[in-house]
């Protein structure tokens, strides 16, 4: 970890090869490491069984976090319970890490309306999907723990696409000027739909903006589980102690299409994508240090993707068993006291529906 | 009691609602140190600091997103927008963030914010400082919009807003912030949110107004009974939800109604009131409803503020027409 | 001539457009290599370069902004919003600024600028992909607001804007960018701004609607007539200015109107339309305007898209309550 | 002038008693560096006119530029007349250097709805109220001028409260990814109304926001005229010539309110205020060093003044002999053609004019 004044490189613990990289030592507790490689497999398994479900049409949409595992995995894992996660379309592993029941995620993406309702304890905000919306109110949530005196700590998490907003802006200078215990997690995964990261901003990093709000900037290797899980540990205790708001920059890349609408192809050179996908993909990579530690073999492996695949198929259908609600839902939670005319409007809806299913003439 | 005018009505609710409970903080541009620029909120930090009257920097987005994180997180912001012109820079906020928190999360998390913003004509400021923009924020589901004409109302409106659990925007006269004082009661009280009230009982027509507008209303309504003509004049006190029954209900006794507002007249709230009339009074109705509204074009450079804004001769002369139609 | 359909014909306007005026500029998210989310600019970058075909960073009030300063600069860019939902974050730029470069600067300036979004329910997106934010630019005055229904109209409509000297929104259906086909001129031709237009003569009631509502319109006026029903049906195409005229016409031919709309009801733009009836053609009503629109609510999760929008059942039980009022 | 990354040091030509700074010569035309002085002289009187007059009721408000002369004078003069320039309530001084005719300012803070008709070649756009907003215009304008393949470049003057907008870092960053002409001029003058700069941002400067986009920032010291002219001279010219945009940061201070409606005693400290008034006045520097260098002396002061006096005279009168137009010009540039409902809108305005005139009954 180091921040971005000390060195421009982005922080590394495991080569792309899964050896550890020079001058790194790898302490943390075999518990913890296969913990990461089981939440990245069931991120990728999970996935791709996302995927094909939007093809046969169960979902509306889909937004793949294929090869970003390792950054969504290390923040959810860095994550206390009582800290809060704010996130987009595509974070949903790293807040299913975080303790958002993970068929929710499908449900979202089937287009249901209750399927944001984080069950008590979970502070997860609903997925954002207006760009970079996310992340003043993570700073006010911030903000209102150090009021409150909360040794807890907010993430915010976004794409680079998201820097070029005024909110991201607006957001960060909040956090330094008001010192919040917030981390801005920024998943430069090289592209936003169609447009890459040097005809996003010209500066040069992401990580370097940091200086522009007075806050500390890190770069880290988003698809190194390990160091991606040192670098959010290591910002979130900086907030949680007082120390103030990290700008944290993943490098990562999208190894699918923008959402299950994008068609890469037309935008995106293939041997970039084969460049990522064959070599620094994030799950192989701690796979072979595992290994190489006498921490994994192909018998665990068999094992953790049979557990894997139960835990996804069952998701997958509790997501799909869900009953879509009556269409009267839309107006239940506008307001904590239906005003009157909304009543009226409401009866009407629930009439309609009635009707369509035949349970009502005229 | 204390004869307030409706500024310092603003200011004693603020005071009222921080002492009462020590979630409610008040955050935005100058309302520290300097007690706001008109002085809505003098005096506050020296009694309640500067973590719950909050000098924020220059940015109306970061203010608004920021209040919402606070809100969600279980205080009670309150969020000053200096001129109500300026809340385009928060709209992605307020009309699709604060609005939506808990539809979003089906009731999971809330937004208990408040949003003040004086608006209006009335001090010759410079441009963008005057705009009325009521009907973006009545046009917005999930949103209460409040806009009191008096002190007692200003107070017991506002205090009204603090403790509603969703977020209300509280829009300020600023003509009439120094424009008259008013017994205002010490201490706690609140005007219920979506009640309007006749401030003026009458028989041959409903003037409907709110804000500024009730006291030009009211001059018009004066002239006007010089004349004989019997006036009603009815201060709608919240935007949304509107009070249907109150519109429908006077319009129905007196059959004839204008309707007041500073802002633009094409899609502004007039038109939703004429629509309201159209659903529950058609057939009361003696003449079309009159609208007495700025015109269609920005409200303008302070030189030509009154040939813009409705005068009591402007609503006189709707009213006859009205009356003879 | 050529078979498009509207998403094609607004592919082909803009070449058209920008073959034929070399200050023609089309920036927004993605409308380069990527040709648009929807591929509504399929083709323009390699036509015309990415000095003229620009993909900006992913900041609307950046894109707002900058083809504000292009304009006044003497170009004509045509500035895309990915989605109308996320053009709240422009609408500082947009609402006051683009809409008064001419009136503060008392015509020293101008703004010839064209914003195109699509917007509304249709491709079950998620949210805030949909919204219908129509009334919001045509309550501000300076703008001109355009919302095509049919190819050959997109067509010369955005034609018509990109000429205008003044901003014009350009509206695009999203459900009915594929919807269907239709016989487009070739090469250049406008269908003129302010024009509504009756797309079924009918002399019991009048359906007034604009965009993808204007299928749904028809397709009620024909569950409608063979129930015997005779359905006029107006498709205002443009929503500011409105066309008063038309309207007025209609109503006073048929004595019956029933106005839809996707977006949320209360302060919508069919509440203007009733003003206007009610200003212009209030003794010929033989019924209350009814309106078939959106609800209260935000235009919701693709789940309940079905239960919100209009749709053909909901305005035929519309006409028919107006018909026996 | 230097970037930020070569020195951190606000650049400075002459120390605040007017003697030469180390190491830096001084070889600008005397004919320049009178004119910059008569310019800053004229914008202090006219000031100080401007603050009585509207004390006196005659402007409904006014917006004092005491104590930033020196950098709005610096900017003006180093603005070639087809470069364009867009500022605030505040920037009235440069704008008229830059060609616009003095009696607008007054006549704008009179309300007047003509006063920002510029004359024909005159780039100045009306001064912006609206925090910010007229950022990302200015990079537009540049942006045309880069593709239309003009040889001028935009300045966008603003506040350090400014730099707060999500407006400013949106256009820094379209203008850092378009490398259009562009010079963003902050002048930090410590104050956004009784915000300090302090609590505006937690950056180390403005100028290092720069950073953020990969654009040059550069600090000057705003109360040097000399510098000030050096540093926009040479970040116009760098536009021009197509290297790209740069950040200036002019060091400065308001020694009056924010505006006739401020009290800044609520806020401000004495000492601070005394400090820059006294000690740091940039039009009292630049004489002492023409005296020193024997360009200046008593006499030549007494007939400036004269002459300053008498042209600032003559402005005000011209501006509040200026007639107030008819009412119903409120409509005459909302759209090229009054669209008809527009038209019964203005007759009916056109009408109570004429009444309240006396000229029509009813
Ligand atoms: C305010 C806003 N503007 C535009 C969009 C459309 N949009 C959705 S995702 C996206 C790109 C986001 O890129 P990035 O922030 O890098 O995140 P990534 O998708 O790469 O994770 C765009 C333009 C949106 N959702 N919200
Ligand atoms: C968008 C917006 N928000 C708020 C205001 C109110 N306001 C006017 S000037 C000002 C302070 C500006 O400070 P700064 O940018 O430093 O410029 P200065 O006045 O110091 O020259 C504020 C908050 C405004 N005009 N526009
Ligand atoms: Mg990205
Ligand atoms: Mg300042």
């Amino acid at each position: 970890m180091t921040t971005l004044l000390e060195s421009k490189l982005p922080v590394r613990v495991l080569d792309v090869d899964g050896t550890p990289a020079v001058n790194v030592e790898i302490d943390e507790p075999p518990e913890l490491l296969l913990d990461m490689y089981r939440w990245m497999v069931f991120g990728r398994t999970f996935d791709n069984r996302l995927m094909s479900l939007q093809r046969q049409g169960r979902l509306s949409t889909y937004a793949p976090v294929a090869g970003q595992e390792a950054i969504q995995v290390g923040c959810g894992l860095a994550l206390n319970d009582d800290d809060w996660a704010l996130g987009t379309y595509r974070d949903g592993l790293a807040c299913i890490v975080h303790g958002m029941p993970a068929e929710q995620l499908p449900l979202y993406f089937r287009g249901h309306p209750l399927a944001c309702r984080m069950p008590p304890g979970v502070n997860v905000l609903p997925e954002q999907i207006c760009i970079a919306e996310q992340i003043p109110q993570a700073v006010g949530i911030a903000w209102g723990m150090r009021l409150r005196g909360a040794k807890s700590a907010v993430v915010a998490m976004f794409g680079e696409g998201a820097t070029s907003e005024g909110a991201f802006h607006e957001a960060a200078n909040f956090a330094g000027v008001f010192n919040t215990p917030v981390v801005f997690l920024c998943q430069n995964n090289g592209w936003a739909i169609s447009t890459p990261r040097s005809r996003q901003t010209a500066s040069e990093s992401i990580a370097i903006k940091a200086a522009a709000y007075g806050i500390a900037g890190i770069q880290v290797d988003g698809n190194d589980v390990i160091a991606s899980y040192r670098a959010m540990h290591h910002a979130l205790e900086r907030a949680r102690s007082g120390e103030g708001p990290t700008l944290v920059e993943a490098l990562t890349y999208r190894l699918g299409p923008h959402t299950t609408s994008d068609d890469p192809t037309r935008y995106r050179p293939n041997e970039e994508l084969a460049a990522w996908r064959d070599t620094r993909d994030p799950v192989g990579r701690l796979r072979a240090y595992l290994e190489r530690a006498g921490l994994w073999d192909d018998a665990r492996q068999a094992s953790l993707e049979e557990d894997v695949n139960n835990r996804v198929a069952q998701t997958v259908r509790t997501a799909i068993d869900e009953p879509e609600p009556p269409p009267e839902v839309m107006f239940d939670y506008t307001y904590a006291v239906l005003p009157p005319a909304l009543e009226a409007q409401r009866r009407e809806v629930q009439e309609d529906g009635r009707r369509k299913a035949g349970k009502l003439h005229g | 009691m204390a004869s307030l005018n409706l500024l310092e009505a603003i200011n004693d609710a603020l005071g009222v609602a921080m002492a009462g409970d020590d979630r409610v903080l008040l955050m935005g541009e100058d309302v520290g140190r300097n007690g706001g620029v008109f002085r809505a909120s003098n005096g506050l930090l020296d009694r309640f600091g500067a973590d719950r009257v909050i000098d924020t920097p220059l940015a109306e987005a970061g203010i608004m997103g920021t209040a919402i994180g606070l809100a969600t997180y279980g205080l009670r912001p309150i969020a000053e927008i200096q001129f109500l012109g300026f809340s385009y820079q928060a709209f992605a906020q307020l009309l699709l963030q604060a609005s939506r928190m808990r539809w979003r999360s089906a009731g999971r998390f809330t937004c208990p914010l408040v949003v003040r913003a004086p608006f209006g004509i009335g001090v010759k400021a410079p441009e963008s400082h005057s705009d009325a923009l009521e009907a973006h924020f009545v046009h917005t589901p999930g949103l209460k919009v409040v806009a009191p004409a008096t002190p007692y109302d200003a107070k017991g409106l506002l205090l009204a807003a603090i403790e509603d659990p969703d977020p209300v925007v509280y829009l300020e006269p600023l003509r009439g912030y120094r424009l008259g004082r008013a017994q205002v009661p010490d201490g706690s009280y609140t005007v219920p949110l979506g009640k309007a009230t006749v401030v003026r009982q009458g028989t041959q027509v409903t003037v409907i107004a709110w804000s500024a507008m009730v006291g030009t209303s009211l001059a018009a309504a004066d002239i006007l009974e010089a004349d004989g003509v019997s006036v009603e004049v009815l201060d709608l006190r919240t935007l949304s939800p509107l009070d249907v029954d109150a519109i429908v209900g006077s319009v129905q006794k007196t059959g004839r109604a204008v309707v007041v507002h500073e802002a633009a007249r094409t899609a502004g709230l007039g038109a939703e009131i004429i629509a309201i009339i159209n659903d529950h009074a058609l057939l009361w109705l003696e003449a079309p409803v009159a609208r007495v509204t700025g015109y269609d074009v920005p409200i303008p450079q302070p030189m030509l503020e009154d040939a813009y804004i409705p005068t009591p001769e402007r609503i006189v002369r709707a009213v006859r027409a009205t009356l003879s139609f």
